[in-house]
């Protein structure tokens, strides 16, 4: 009649690949393929820069609220980066980077700041789930998505985002445990960025780790450094192997940082000072890895300048063209659409009286 | 044709779903290999195995949540609530996903899940086993509200919801579970959602209903027409949204005179949007106030009590007596 | 007496009741440091410390279900949803617990908490920022719901709902948070939850509506009156649920001619049971089908197209020109 | 940049003190004092036998469908026994002796089952939550009541009850994880005895051990021998005086095993083996507690007949009076009360109304 102590199934581990200076654990680098790390690098550069433009038309009222990324780019992109296409997405709301990589327009991502209903349209229809707000809520259907892929006999894996914050939702606990009941081929992404809006991470939760939130669930669980796109990278192939196996779900947690506000709509001066920014600019994810892949001799000054105008271009591009589309979008008519798959005699009804208010607002020159 | 139970016509239409497309799947709290609290699921799992019934977890927002996920995949999930009253622990999973992924996808994704809870009071229950909140379900855009009266239209409906490719709320009333049986045909039947059906045919007076409370109406209508020779018509919803107002509008233009009979709570109920529409559409044939019968503002008593609440063939007798008079 | 935004007047209440009263505590996620979103919570962090004013975990049923410990307890806990599209997170808890726990306890516990939310569309916010299902919690037994709409009566009923022994939904407009300011004065005002108000006397046409909508309304009934002459009456509910339905009853009966205007999606919606309430005590006095402006079937477009969405002064305007011809 | 191994902030351990056979680890023995060991040993007499009494009842339908709590009376007696009475307990379903230590009366829990409001009436007006049906929902409100003792200067603490089933919903991680950031005074304990109706504990998690959970949280977790009163007492204890002492929470899961169906609606034979149950019919909790009183020389044959004689007739007691305060209960009038503190206009009408049909009814002899 013991007090013992009872084994864990799953020990909980710390992965760092890539240090904030740019030095490399050579026997644990992953191994990517040139291609894929320069692809890896614009993508990043991509990201920062389009969190830049995207503030900037915020700023002149072009665009509404919306979520920067910048300084998590490594976390996201690192992880959709191991992803076959055929494998699903199901982002929160901060990956922006990461859904340009899976084949969003970066002309939909404006659209879809701009308050536009129609960007959904535009994003491919490949198996990423569009970005939805409620926090936390969108890791269950993860689980659904694993869940069916496996019943039809596919060897998808699932990956799905979340933030420190969410982590606090029962939604999220429920996602984990019937992840691990049905040994789902999931990959739990958490973007643990250190706040959640003003919440700082140790006032989400009291546990040491999110990654050792695992242990509820007899799931493995890691932590990588997150703003080291290598160790993301790794720790990532190594879930989606796991789970292509068919041995089920991880928690991977990437430590990271926002570097800008929660939202343009969010003051993060009102709650943490300029030191800690600063501490992380330090750990910036894209300058240590510039720095990795320059002595790896994959860049140069001269290239690193080449992809800065690139995405530049790029971005301008969309911008024009989503300023184009916007002019001739938003017809108000089309809010009636894709309520369900055949319009209900309410809803056509409704929209046969905006029709007419519209109408008589012509008429009138008042407002429909 | 068989005689069926609800519930036994409730397991045939999962039945035959299952056996004719393998996109069907089940999920919830004891469905397997208990065959569900009220036996709905009975043999399923036998039948199909544990790939196509899922015992789940102990979570209605994991359930929902994931047959969320099965449907954009593809697949037909029908899940099952243990009690309507447990159904608001994934009420988010409800507005924020199911009811939206085809208007926030652009129809890139839809979400043909089917939700399946026993509701109602009758069965001498625990608390939170007896409710009647369908108006919730029905206030929410994206969503498809149904409650069947009986065995056979159970199974027709039940078919239609499966296949409907939108997700839809599928109440069962408890107290018509085994209350009696119905010929139900062995070779499939399909009730189209989104309409009402006349199941009394009257000239003086319009009763609208839906679920367990079609019976005591059926019987307060024969009674008052052996009592005062008035001829009630009474029109069973079947879905409650999207609402079929067709029938009851042009009775309510005939027959002057309409009542609304449903177990929910009174206030800001179902009832109100029936007459509100009758208001709308034929405001200018009423010949009297329309009348409510339905429970009262306040949480269904427990069992003890729960008679007192709900409406009964005596209490809808006699306000139809009374609408006539009027 | 200063002139006060909503958020201002929202804030003085709180201010005040907390100073007066230490069972008042606040909880929700980011109204500590950051002040709240909207900063409705602004410097009571400074003013009352981390101990009556909680910054919590992101967990909406987290913070429903710990106020109601907190006010079974015999604190005064004021929650905040972030967006009242948020709450339904925490739907099971205010169903199934803050609303029974007076019946469920046969009078031994209650419930005396607030849960604050912004809601509804006009800011050009998010999705699930915008919408407006006051329904959902004005048809479930042992809730109030509670909507001011300005500065004024936001302050008066916030300090009503802190003091209300039993729970109440307290929804408040974005749109109306920093629209205009209003002379609020200093010392306390309390207006009694559950009593709606004459905000313009009128003969000819009664407009009830409450929250946002009111500012619209208003400004049509003036227009109205320019183009036509005719008066409407216009009543701001404040109070959904329970609802007062003397002032608008008595208002109908004297013009004969009613209509509804909210936010809401128009099907099971708030307006049914105004309509309905009409119907069983005003009858006879109609002269007219009482009118709906609501919201749509559908869900809020984002913020592009919301103002189609939402009803205006012109679409107010044309549908009480409409009710008077009729 | 390494791979290390993350030291946890807590170890889970397993605790038993009290063997299946009656042989007591003295070491580890919590030293309870001989008036509370017998009062304990009644308690747990009387929950058993009340359990077979309102079986009896209830298949001659004078009560309705109730959940038995045969097995788990060490489960939850040991740990009602730690608190004072000033402090406060949290109901889930199954603990009908535990609301019977805590003051409820024979009485009201008959009334409750047999379907009448009025029985939380008659329960004793202190710290005791009314149960509730809706499976995990209740442990939020411990945390509450924990904040607010702490808030108002109190030492009290505050003990939840809840099943294995419960830790699946989202708001035990809820509640679990407020109560580590707030450190509030909360036991929280996992009756897990095996099922969830017919979900067995394997498919409810997949963790090794619900006790592990708790690392999710930063919260010490215990697992103890749930049929080994003196274990769930010491473990209980242990929580108390922690939580009273302003160190937060803990979870103790309490191995046992509902002997009986779910409820009386349920059959357990559709799910699981007689085998399963015999063997734990052979970890009886109260034989084991018999045991090692008669080796205390606490108990006597003689006063294990006394104690049994003297609970069925309080036992009979009880039911007498319930049905005969059944017979004079019941007005349905009283369906309107306690809605609010005050009557609603609509609930007001709705009683008149009531009261008019109930007149009317009477006059012609039909249903109100
Ligand atoms: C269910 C829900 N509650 C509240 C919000 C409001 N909200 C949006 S983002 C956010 C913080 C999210 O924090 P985290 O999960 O860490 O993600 P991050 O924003 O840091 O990327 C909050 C509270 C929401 N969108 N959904
Ligand atoms: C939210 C919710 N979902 C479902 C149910 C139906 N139900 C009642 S008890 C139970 C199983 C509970 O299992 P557990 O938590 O292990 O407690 P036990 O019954 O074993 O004591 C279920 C599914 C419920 N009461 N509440
Ligand atoms: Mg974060
Ligand atoms: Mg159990």
């Amino acid at each position: 009649m013991p007090r013992t102590h009872i084994e864990l199934d799953e020990s909980i581990e710390r992965l760092s690949i890539l240090d904030a200076e740019g030095n490399v654990d050579k026997e644990r680098d992953p191994d990517i393929n040139r291609e894929l790390l320069l692809k890896l690098y614009r993508a990043m550069v991509l990201g920062r820069r389009f969190d830049e433009r995207l503030l900037a038309l915020q700023r002149q009222g072009r665009i509404g609220t919306f979520p920067p990324i910048s300084g998590q780019e490594a976390a996201h992109l690192g992880a959709v980066a191991v992803l076959q296409p055929e494998d699903w997405m199901v982002p929160a709301f901060r990956e922006t980077a990461a859904e340009v990589w899976r084949g969003r327009s970066l002309e939909s991502v404006i659209l879809g700041n701009a308050g536009f209903n129609e960007a959904a349209a535009l994003a491919p229809p490949g198996p990423n789930l569009p970005v939805a707000v409620p926090v936390g809520s969108q890791m269950l259907h993860a689980v659904g998505l694993g869940w069916a892929a496996r019943y039809r006999g596919k060897d998808q894996v699932v990956l799905t985002f979340f933030g420190d914050g969410a982590t606090s939702e029962g939604d999220f606990h429920e996602a984990m445990n019937f992840a691990g009941v049905y040994q789902a081929p999931v990959i739990f992404v958490c973007q643990n960025n250190q706040w959640a809006i003003s919440i700082p991470r140790h006032a989400q939760t009291r546990s040491a780790t999110i990654a050792q939130k695992a242990l509820a669930y007899g799931m493995p669980g890691i932590q990588v450094d997150g703003n080291d796109v290598l160790a993301v990278y790794a720790a990532v192939a190594e879930a989606a192997a796991r789970a292509r196996a068919g041995n089920g779900p991880t928690l991977v947690e990437c430590e990271t940082y926002r570097m800008k506000m929660h939202t343009t709509a969010d003051d993060p001066k009102r709650y943490r000072t300029d030191e800690e920014v600063e501490g992380w600019r330090r750990k910036d994810p894209i300058l240590r890895f510039e720095t990795y892949l320059k002595r790896r001799r994959l860049l140069t000054k001269a290239k690193i300048e080449a992809v800065d105008a690139e995405v530049r271009e790029a971005i301008q591009t969309a911008v024009d063209a989503a300023e184009t589309r916007m002019a001739s979008l938003g017809d108000p008519i089309d809010m009636f659409d894709h309520a369900y798959a055949e319009m209900t005699p309410a809803i056509a009804a409704h929209r046969e009286e905006f029709l007419a208010e519209t109408a008589a607002a012509a008429e009138e020159g008042s407002d429909a | 044709m068989p005689k069926l139970t609800m519930v036994q016509a409730l397991n045939l239409a999962l039945q035959q779903e299952m056996a004719a497309d393998d996109r069907v799947v089940l999920l919830g709290e004891d469905v397997g290999v208990d065959g569900g609290v009220f036996r709905v699921t009975d043999g399923l799992y036998e039948a199909f195995g544990a790939e196509r019934v899922l015992d789940t977890p102990l979570a209605e927002s994991g359930i929902v949540g994931m047959s969320i996920g099965m449907a954009v995949y593809g697949l037909r999930p029908v899940c099952e609530m243990q009690f309507s009253g447990f159904s608001y622990q994934a009420f988010h999973q409800l507005e924020n996903h199911a009811a939206r992924m085809r208007w926030r996808s652009q129809g890139h994704f839809h979400v043909p899940m089917v939700l399946r809870a026993p509701y109602g009071g009758g069965v001498r229950a625990l608390e939170h086993h007896s409710e009647s909140r369908e108006a919730y379900y029905a206030h929410t855009p994206g969503l498809k509200m149904v409650i069947p009266s009986g065995p056979r239209n159970a199974r027709a409906l039940l078919v239609a919801a499966i296949r409907d490719p939108d997700p839809v709320i599928f109440f069962e009333s408890k107290a018509l579970y085994r209350a009696y049986r119905e010929e139900v045909p062995d070779k499939e039947e399909v009730l189209p959602i989104g309409t009402s059906q006349i199941t009394r045919e009257g000239s003086d007076l319009t009763i609208v209903t839906y679920g367990a409370m079609l019976r005591p109406v059926m019987a307060a209508a024969e009674e008052l027409q052996q009592q005062t020779g008035a001829a009630a018509e009474v029109i069973d919803l079947q879905t409650i949204a999207p609402l079929d107002d067709t029938l009851f509008v042009a009775s309510a233009r005939r027959t002057g005179r309409a009542m609304i009979v449903h177990e929910a709570p009174r206030s800001f109920g179902p009832g109100a949007e029936v007459v509100t529409r009758l208001v709308e559409k034929a405001f200018y044939y009423l010949e009297a106030p329309i009348a409510r019968v339905t429970g009262y503002d306040i949480v269904i008593p427990l069992f003890a009590r729960e008679k007192s609440y709900l409406p009964n063939a005596d209490r809808v007798l006699r306000a139809a007596r009374r609408l006539i008079a009027a």
